[in-house]
């Protein structure tokens, strides 16, 4: 836990150190609207809370020094609807907007308005993070830095014949990817010659379907990758560490559910490489605030740059609980005008961490969102034990929005005595009324295969198949 | 212990059709609570606050045969188009569903609000200047 | 206790149709409730288990009109004085308050336990051997 | 966070290192059971819950792999009936008891029993349980070790000549204390003769009238005393070492509310000496397991022993938070005759934690307790956030026992963020139903003189009675 009395090297004079807010808005809802106001309650700093007529009495806000309703339920009309939460910024008279992750988080757009207001957007400036939003733009800069990246086209291929060329270059298995994709979407997986070219047709229709645009590239495929990024944190003054990783391989259909923190599978100097190119890329990039550089990790310790996110992430627990340091105090402290306080050297892990995500959803239905009302809620707790939840018996779970509904991170010294303490913690959470992913938990953390961490991304697919 | 008291309170309920009763007072601590369809427990929310700070809106009962004009969007709320001039509207006035009755200053732009609906203007909830949220009633009106 | 007061409490509930009611001065606290429909309370623990281990027994009910002998104490169950003799009880026999009908064994101490009213054993609970633990029914009994 | 690799001086050969327990009965109720039976889960023992009629039903016994009624409500019938307990141990097979804390958890007769039945108590010797037990005998102990206590009479003073000599001896102001006291019952103080004589009828009066023995002793009085204990852990091998100090100063009628550790008044050198001290009497007492070694600090920062518990003490989790070592895990690991594994020089202190006891008590009303059925529960949460409770919406609270229904214990890196972060938690903390110390508290964390640590053992009243 580093203090801040350390000195850094880029500070600015004392006397032209600019004031903490006196009031923040925080743009979202649920768990990380509440995570936001502890930290200003802590930090001294009061809050604006705003809510949609779907969130309209729920106990969270009430922590909030006042709270708005800002629209009807659909996220449209009130938590993506930028001129609704600047009006309420404005009558309000708040100094800052903290934006908590999905919704506006990574809304450049939403950035500069704030920028025009004379608000304080909480996050990387617009620039910034359009430089690192771009997909294209991102790898490109990435190579530019000598940070690998998995080789591949590079821009959209042209027809079948650049795809064989480029796959031969690359070598095979290659991945077919949607040029304006997500979510798995547009993606196929080709191992020779001849499923690259069926493949590829398969590929633009699903891109033409899905984004309206058939554009696909090529890309070696990593096999076995497991998911693992860096986070990093930038003042106003050039100053940038990270702190450590987060593997996030256990995944469903790229829906991170455990995360933790140390890897599994990371070794110091794998570490040190990676953070030394998350900032390098950060820096590049100009980044301020809190980021995420995400990378994929082969069998054999390459490491492959993927994007950056341009946010606080839903996983943020587990890198405060080895670092001890409060990510989202910093990222407000940073946007205030404030100097980091210390230096790479300061920051030390300690212990393993682990976070699973609780879903309103029932996994012995296909992960089907389970909202509704919650009639007993009874929390694990003791040594070891942090849970972040908006929710309590009596609290009814919106359909509108999405099925989280609090998140389970245990700390202990070792991964092994974490993994037991989880176990502990999970059987000793009680919902009832809804259904969530906890029963998916417990059968996981029984799981020797999960246990011993021999997984890749495509684990909790395979292991559900074998399951189910 | 007094049993005048209680016997008033439980009066009380009937005469005003109450489900339920508290009172607290330097004499003793009093809770009655009707049988009745109404009478069934719920467990969740109470209607008392969790702790400092508290703030969420408790949504007041609409006067029984008013409508009520609520506000479309955040924003300042004001009743005539500049400072100095006329009010939009004042209570007894009759208005039509196209009456502007007032304008919601939302991010510089000037929104003006329609009454959507027809009636005599019986109430103006808010003050001039004031900041309004979303759903929050700015009028009453007594439909024809 | 003062039941005089309790009785007039409970009057008052059915003169009102108060389905609770709870009453705290510097006398003391009192708390009434009617059964009923709708005197359902549904707030509280549930029966259903919350987690894995559960075990925390749930009380059968006791059968209408049966005598329960239970379990004085925490121990192992012994139907005969020792191994081979012959029950101090079986189904069918008639008792009085003074008949030893089982022995618990704790800590090495065989403790004798009597039936303590009369009547006719219909059930033998426990079987021979076996750990029970306070409040544990032993035997059902048909009193006279 | 000291790692079970590091060597240690003193460990049996590995082979004749005795098997971990595979069942441990509980004989305890409420948080403490709850708190045995997480760590039993978490090293893979099973358990045995016992309850009384009054706690049928509650929900941390389902958490046990087994939960048996022994009795009716009263303690005495129940949770202190030696035979109810040693049978349920029996009938169940279990290897070992955790006593807990409170009911038989310092009864050396208990210990005994356990032992003739060949069942492994979960604590000291009976005899190391004896000796540090009797006030009189551990005074003279250390003593004899050269540790510091407050000059005094030793033994009960026969007359009012000899307590007037020796209160000249020591000084005034002087303590008259109920030689089988305890509770402040039988303690006045005096600061001059006749005060002394006055003070001396009364408080043998009041000793005759609590204790049927009119004997009373005189002491130094310790002004503006703080209590500062030290956490002591030792194994079956003569490894001692101190996990540091909890400062509980904030007492209401010698009830400890509020405990922190690291103490704002501890310096390193006087931790090391108070440390040193505590090793050396619960050596010479023989003490294995878990231990506390209480002090009076004074404010020139003499420091004078009290006396030693054999137990575990309610406000161990501020040690756990700071060591990183779980307490229970090390008391069970002890009495299955596992090596300490570190060594004084391994314990590091690591940021600041504190403690608030949550009781069902109305402050509002003299504390007087408050049982009854919990509507509404509403735990804090977040970073830095630790609860322990076996309380949930819908518990009722039994009248029949002590009031604690849970206890709030936050970790930051400094004392000061410590104590904003249990401001908000304290702040979020949702009870309804029943009455409880919460609001006590909230005006305590907002008192600036509690906030500076600038208090004695006697603030808290002297706090009420201006706040009243």
């Amino acid at each position: 836990m580093p203090r801040t009395d350390s000195k850094t090297e880029l500070t600015p004079p004392a006397n032209e150190r600019p004031p903490m807010f006196s009031r923040i808005l925080v743009a979202n809802r649920g768990e990380i609207a509440l995570r936001v106001i502890r930290a200003c309650k802590e930090l001294g700093i009061e809050t604006v809370a705003v809510y949609s007529e779907a969130d309209a009495g729920a106990i969270y806000l009430q922590y909030a020094d006042k709270s708005i309703c800002i629209g009807p339920a659909p996220a449209a009309k009130s938590y993506l609807d930028i001129a609704r939460i600047i009006s309420t910024a404005e009558i309000t008279d708040v100094q800052a907007i903290h934006p908590g992750y999905g919704f506006l988080a990574e809304n450049s757009h939403f950035a500069e308005v704030c920028r025009s207001c004379n608000i304080q957007f909480i996050g990387p400036s617009p620039e910034a993070s359009r430089a690192v939003g771009d997909k294209v733009r991102a790898r490109a800069l990435a190579i530019e830095l000598g940070i690998p990246v998995s080789p591949g086209s590079d821009k959209p291929v042209a027809d079948e014949k650049e795809a064989v060329r480029i796959a031969h270059e690359i070598g095979f298995p290659v991945m077919i990817k949607a040029a304006a994709g997500g979510g798995g979407r547009g993606m196929r997986v080709a191992r020779n010659d001849v499923s690259l070219v069926s493949n590829l047709y398969a590929a633009q229709a699903e891109a033409q379907a899905a984004f309206k645009d058939p554009s696909v590239y090529i890309e070696k495929l990593v096999e076995h990758p497991r998911h693992v990024e860096i986070q990093v944190l930038g003042d106003e003054y050039g100053n940038l560490v990270h702190l450590g990783e987060r593997d996030c391989t256990t995944q469903r259909r790229h829906q991170k559910l455990v995360e933790e923190s140390p890897s599994p599978v990371l070794t110091e100097d794998l570490r040190r490489r990676m953070g030394e190119c998350a900032v390098r890329f950060a820096r590049a990039a100009r980044y301020t605030n809190a980021g995420t550089v995400e990378f994929l990790v082969d069998d054999d310790g390459n490491f492959f740059f993927m994007e950056m996110n341009a946010r606080i992430q839903v996983e943020h627990p587990v890198t405060e609980m080895v670092t001890g340091i409060d990510l989202v105090k910093e990222q407000i402290r940073i946007a205030a005008g404030r100097p980091l306080g210390y230096r790479q050297e300061d920051v030390r892990l300690r212990g393993a961490a682990i976070e699973c995500r609780i879903n309103a959803e029932d996994s012995m239905d296909g992960f089907r969102p389970s909202p509704g009302l919650i009639r007993r809620f009874i929390l694990p707790g003791g040594l070891g034990v942090r849970v972040d939840t908006h929710a309590h018996a009596g609290y009814t779970i919106p359909p509108t929005y999405d099925s989280m509904i609090g998140k389970l991170i245990v700390h202990r010294p070792s991964r092994e005595e974490a993994l037991l303490t989880m176990r502990r913690a999970l059987e000793e959470f009680v919902v009832e009324g809804v259904q969530t992913t906890i029963p998916f938990f417990l059968d996981l953390f029984s799981n020797a295969q999960f246990l011993s961490s021999d997984i890749d991304t495509n684990f909790v697919e395979t292991y559900l198949g074998k399951r189910g | 212990m007094n049993f005048e008291n209680l016997k008033r309170l439980a009066q009380l309920m009937t005469e005003h059709g109450l489900s339920e009763l508290e009172v607290e007072d330097p004499e003793g601590r009093y809770r009655l609570k009707k049988a009745g369809p109404e009478g069934r427990v719920i467990e969740g929310p109470a209607l008392s606050a969790p702790g400092p700070g508290a703030s969420a809106p408790v949504p007041a009962a609409p006067a029984p045969g008013l409508h009520e004009i609520k506000a479309p969007l955040v924003g300042t709320f004001y009743r005539s188009p500049k400072p100095g001039a006329d009010v939009f509207v004042e209570t007894g006035d009759r208005i039509g569903p196209e009456k502007v009755v007032c304008i919601i200053e939302a991010m510089k732009v000037m929104n003006e609000i329609k009454a959507e609906c027809e009636g005599e203007i019986v109430e103006v909830c808010i003050e001039n200047g004031q900041p309004v949220e979303f759903g929050q009633v700015l009028f009453r009106v007594r439909k024809p």
